[in-house]
């Protein structure tokens, strides 16, 4: 769907983040991977299944639960010149770490007059639905895009989940990578060659001339999925994936909001302070009032996540949902059209199934 | 398992006060394993099947005004502190009538009027929180105390060890249980912790610590009296380590012995010293009859009540966000 | 300065928050205040001079360095109906706090359905200046607008301090009270009597017709400063006090920007998903193209505080700065005017002498 | 404190070499209290005057290849492993030569050539860094190791504890050192610390822990060099609590006992016990004055490089911010 390229096997986004993970700890035996349970039979969802047995349990191990101190830890190894790759099940998780990343990993470089850097990789998965509730919900990208010296990215499809890997393996700064239980199971056609989805450039995942739809995250498939809904009442919108959060690509959203004139972004996270407040302001603070583009954001609702099936369908923006905001935008005079609700589900929805 | 026999102390009625609140978590469990694949309850559960007795020993010592801090796996503490029931089943299909209206979930039972104060689902975090309940109780001199459960992998997390610290530093009524099974989902001790000496290092912040390990109720529910008894004239906290066993997989209602992360030679022992069966051969087979039977009923009364029960309407959404 | 009564006396920033706790103790037995060194002799700058005496150690006590257990003592205290004001003299430490706060506080009473409250407020000082570094010298609002659950305060002036804490402190929510180093010594007329600065709304605090400037915590007294070197060229800046941050009083900003068609935020952070670009969403998003509106955003530079006095000043915004910034905004056509720095300097900073 | 005599195994060359540098620490730190008040150093400065014999004994433990970890005390440790000098007062001054270029100032000091890994100004949190550190060397097995320093309050710090048990765990490479001073700024033990058992605590870890006060740098060196030993050969960390007073002011360049906190009291056996006059005490006096005068001329050195090296460019800002 979102590949740029269609050379290469249909692979799932899990399986990509796993070949990822496997041809760059064959390249550099400074990577390492660990971080609670990475090396159980169940493997991260299958992320890392068979790094163990490859790689051996000095490079692929499980931690007690000190998040804090193993984020430190990945940070000094880091600083020795190894590779780390911390893996979290959950992004809500990574408030445990806040201080060692935001007062130390990001600042290493700079606080140490460029003696230093720190060449680590911090995954993390973003849960939703079925019951995750508040603390096995929350994408905290915008915490991380707000501070210097790190980089963040959110990879939609199988394709840029390996290419971005990779290039997050290589980078020699802190990366926070983003990844979404619900793309687990999605295929893409990703290239069997390492390649890298370099930081800084977003992608035009879907052409269109009366709207610009900013997806971060999962909210790319949704976004491409309204977009679909719109075409049938004659509405084109541009669907832009900006892969790399930090550093944000905002002139390539910039050219297409000029010439749409309009601009949605729909995040998969709280709107307050997050992305879709940066992407706004970087454009509007760009293109200046005379652009005449017309902003909106759609996102988490300012609420915590939760369980309850009719309260989290109501929390989380869908295609059906970004699809009528979009309409409302592009033809403010019409009054309130939505899609049929059953035809905006999307088909990884229906699917899921729990219990994580 | 050495298995202690029937302590003399325990009147009757504790006896099936103890045998009745055992199995009534262990019914209300198998039902939920057993309503689980029917997707009704889109939550994901943590049973305790096996570890009731630590829930159960522990609350007993517990008067109404206490306070228990439970954890995701808090099914049985919320049952034995009097946590209610229909109100938890509901929760847990979602429902406005459930213990949080549906914005908690299975992860986060809460009952305040039972004195059931919450769960995290970040493992460990809810400890200073419970911290914080017992510095309130001590600053009201109410004598109320605090019960924080924990598991093995919950005493790794940094917060844990500022809790001790701080509660030891200000003498708080917070009796500290750790349910130690062994696992933190598929990881065994070995992979997490350097030494098995837990207990004695919380003694060193002046905590009177004990591990118990032979599995009986009686044994967990004379320690936690004592340890409660001391609190409320006034002593600090206390901590218990309880080597328990969790019979089914980490989260879901099924058994994992054919994963290979850990051999069915475990649970064996476990199975043998059931506290549950073991108090139903203390009682009178007409009692635990009597018993079983009402258990049944209110365990199916509730799980009706959360079926019919409504919905929260989608437009209560932003209920609660702020008080 | 930014008073908008005469009536009281002449109190200073750090004074007002003491007379706020005193009051508040005096009137509700449940509130405490601890944290580490509130109750030594230099106490918190001041800030807490006299509680230990008059409360006594059970109200005012020092904790172990213990931050985030001690977030969460305070947590499950206001959940059993304490009012705990618990301080940091760094903002930067709360990002050892970021769990508690954010998955806890934040989220207590919604995911206990309603059945308990959190009445809490967390003190944290704003370093500047004289070598503070990366790590004593963040302001990290954005993070905690970006929650919901939380609220966040930043007063700019003695007479907020006073109320908005007398506020914080009777809210029944966490809140977030961000106090700024450099504002201590700054006077305002302060009431004796208790009163509160309610949350939810801004203040104009100088009127203009060429441009709205919005000035967080310290940046409102840059902004005056700014405001008065522009009128020297003919230029009017009306400066905008949110006061609070969450809720944020977004239409008295769109009003004011609707009027003047140029909007600039001065923030005392980064801008990236800042308050900044927070504000500039919310009100294009409200305002639409049509109000023609100009907007800019100006922070901290996008690198970690350093010491070194010429690279410290070049990281901050001033009113130099400030300046230069609006009339590039009102008068594009006009080259480069700048102000003379030297005029540009404020009173409190160039007293300001360490150590801390 | 009991005055253990110099050990008989202490060459010559090696007294006059931990004169010379505990002197050298001595004497910068003067002169570091004697420019302050000029606000050339606009930086806050945590002077360790008095604390230099445990920097001193542990550095002397250690080889070039070793690294330490500092704390924002960390002036005496920056030297003790020797840390370059001129870059250290240049980095005070906010010059373009100091070892972070102007970006760490006082309390981030790093010389990665020399094996000093820097400081975090966020108490404690430099622990799990080092840790990670001491991962990597042990990955490598390069026989290097890893000294972590840190004060009593920092190990109030849940990451101490978490580090602590990674690091036994994983038997990594790592000597943590608790430089106990009995303050954080101006709060005493008694109101942190629920006990005095912190030694025996990491003991629980399985750590190799000892307790040192008799304030001897013979005795931290001795200590530290057998537990560098064993770890070199190939066993895990080891932890040395060793007691001590910090002279000054928490931050500043002005002694206070003025203000109430602590007695002067408290200090007289410190200065009784002074590592610099005793050792200075134990060589002749010849070699003592040209070892003084030597150090006079590199500190002056020093002062003057930093006076007069340049700021850096304001346009340079942005360097560093990325790798
Ligand atoms: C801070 C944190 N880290 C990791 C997880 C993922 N996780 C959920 S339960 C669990 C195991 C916890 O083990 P233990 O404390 O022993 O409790 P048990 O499940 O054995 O009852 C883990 C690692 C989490 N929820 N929170
Ligand atoms: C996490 C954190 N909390 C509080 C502070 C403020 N603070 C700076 S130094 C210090 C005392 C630390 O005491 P200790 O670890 O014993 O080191 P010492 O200063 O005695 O050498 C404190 C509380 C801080 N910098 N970081
Ligand atoms: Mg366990
Ligand atoms: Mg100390």
């Amino acid at each position: 769907m979102t590949t740029s390229t269609p050379e290469g096997r249909l692979l799932r986004y899990v399986d990509a983040l796993c070949e990822a993970f496997a041809q760059e700890m064959r390249r550099d035996e400074n990577v390492f991977v660990f971080g609670l349970d990475v090396d159980d039979h169940k493997a991260i969802q299958g992320s890392t299944r068979g790094l163990l047995d490859e790689f051996g349990p000095e490079r692929v191990f499980t931690t007690p639960l000190s998040e804090d101190a193993m984020t430190g830890v990945a940070i000094g190894a880091a600083m020795s010149g190894m590779r780390p790759v911390h893996t979290h099940i959950r992004m809500d998780f990574l408030l445990l770490c806040m201080n060692q990343l935001v007062n130390i990993a990001a600042k290493a470089r700079y606080m140490y007059g460029g003696t230093v850097s720190v060449p680590m990789v911090v995954r993390s998965m973003i849960g939703k639905s079925w019951g995750q509730g508040a603390q096995h919900s929350q994408a905290l990208h915008s915490m991380f895009m707000h501070v210097p010296g790190l980089k963040v990215v959110a990879p939609s499809n199988a394709y840029d989940a390996k290419g971005c890997m990779i290039a997050a393996i290589r980078d020699d700064n802190p990366v926070v990578f983003m990844e979404h239980r619900l793309l687990y199971p999605t295929e893409a056609y990703v290239p069997e060659a390492p390649y890298e989805v370099p930081p800084g450039k977003a992608r035009v995942v879907a052409p269109g001339d009366d709207i610009t739809v900013v997806g971060i995250s999962n909210m790319v498939v949704e976004c491409l999925r309204a977009r679909e809904l719109l075409a049938e009442v004659g509405i084109t919108a541009e669907v832009i994936d900006p892969i790399w959060l930090t550093p944000l690509d905002v002139d390539t959203i910039v050219e297409s909001a000029r010439r749409t004139r309009h601009l949605l972004v729909a995040d998969n996270g709280w709107t307050a302070c997050g992305a879709g407040a940066e992407i706004i302001a970087g454009v509007l603070e760009r293109a200046g009032p005379d652009a005449g583009i017309a902003v909106k954001r759609i996102g988490f609702a300012p609420t915590s996540c939760p369980p309850s099936p009719p309260l989290e369908a109501q929390f989380y923006p869908n295609p059906g949902t970004i699809a009528a905001t979009v309409h409302a935008m592009v033809r403010p005079r019409s009054s309130g059209w939505r899609p049929d609700p059953e035809r905006a589900k999307l088909a990884y929805q229906t699917q899921f199934r729990g219990p994580f | 398992m050495p298995q202690s026999s029937l302590p003399g102390d325990v009147r009757p009625e504790t006896l099936s006060h103890l045998y009745r609140t055992l199995r009534l978590i262990r019914v209300v469990e198998e039902e939920i394993a057993r309503v689980y694949p029917s997707d009704k309850i889109k939550s994901p559960v943590h049973l305790s099947i096996g570890q009731e007795f630590i829930s159960v020993g522990v609350c007993d010592a517990l008067e109404p005004r206490d306070r228990v801090s439970i954890t995701y796996r808090g099914h049985a503490a919320y049952l034995a502190k009097g946590g209610d029931l229909k109100a938890m089943i509901a929760e847990m299909y979602g429902k406005r009538a459930g213990c949080a209206q549906g914005r908690g979930g299975s992860m986060h039972l809460v009952d305040m009027q039972a004195g059931v104060i919450g769960a995290s689902a970040v493992v460990g975090t809810s400890i200073p929180v419970a911290t914080g309940f017992a510095l309130a109780a001590r600053r009201r001199k109410t004598g109320a105390v605090v019960a924080c459960f924990l598991g093995d992998g919950a005493s790794e997390e940094g917060c844990f060890y500022e809790s001790l610290n701080f509660a030891a530093l200000h003498k708080l009524p917070i009796l500290f249980v750790c349910e130690n099974n062994g696992y933190a989902i598929h990881e065994p001790l070995s992979k997490r912790w350097a030494t098995d000496r837990l207990t004695e290092r919380v003694a060193t912040f002046g905590i009177p610590a004990e591990k118990l390990t032979d599995g009986d109720v009686f044994t967990v529910r004379n320690a936690a009296k004592a340890a409660v008894g001391a609190m409320r004239a006034g002593g600090g906290p206390a901590f218990l380590e309880v080597a328990c066993y969790r019979w089914q997989e980490h989260v879901g209602p099924n058994r994992d012995y054919d994963q290979g992360y850990r051999p069915a030679a475990e649970l064996a022992p476990w199975v043998a010293n059931d506290q549950v069966a073991r108090l139903a051969g203390l009682l009178n087979p007409a009692e635990v009859e009597r018993i079983d039977a009402a258990i049944a009923r209110t365990v199916a009364e509730a799980f009706a009540f959360a079926e019919e029960t409504p919905f929260p309407d989608p437009e209560d959404l932003y209920d609660h966000v702020y008080a």
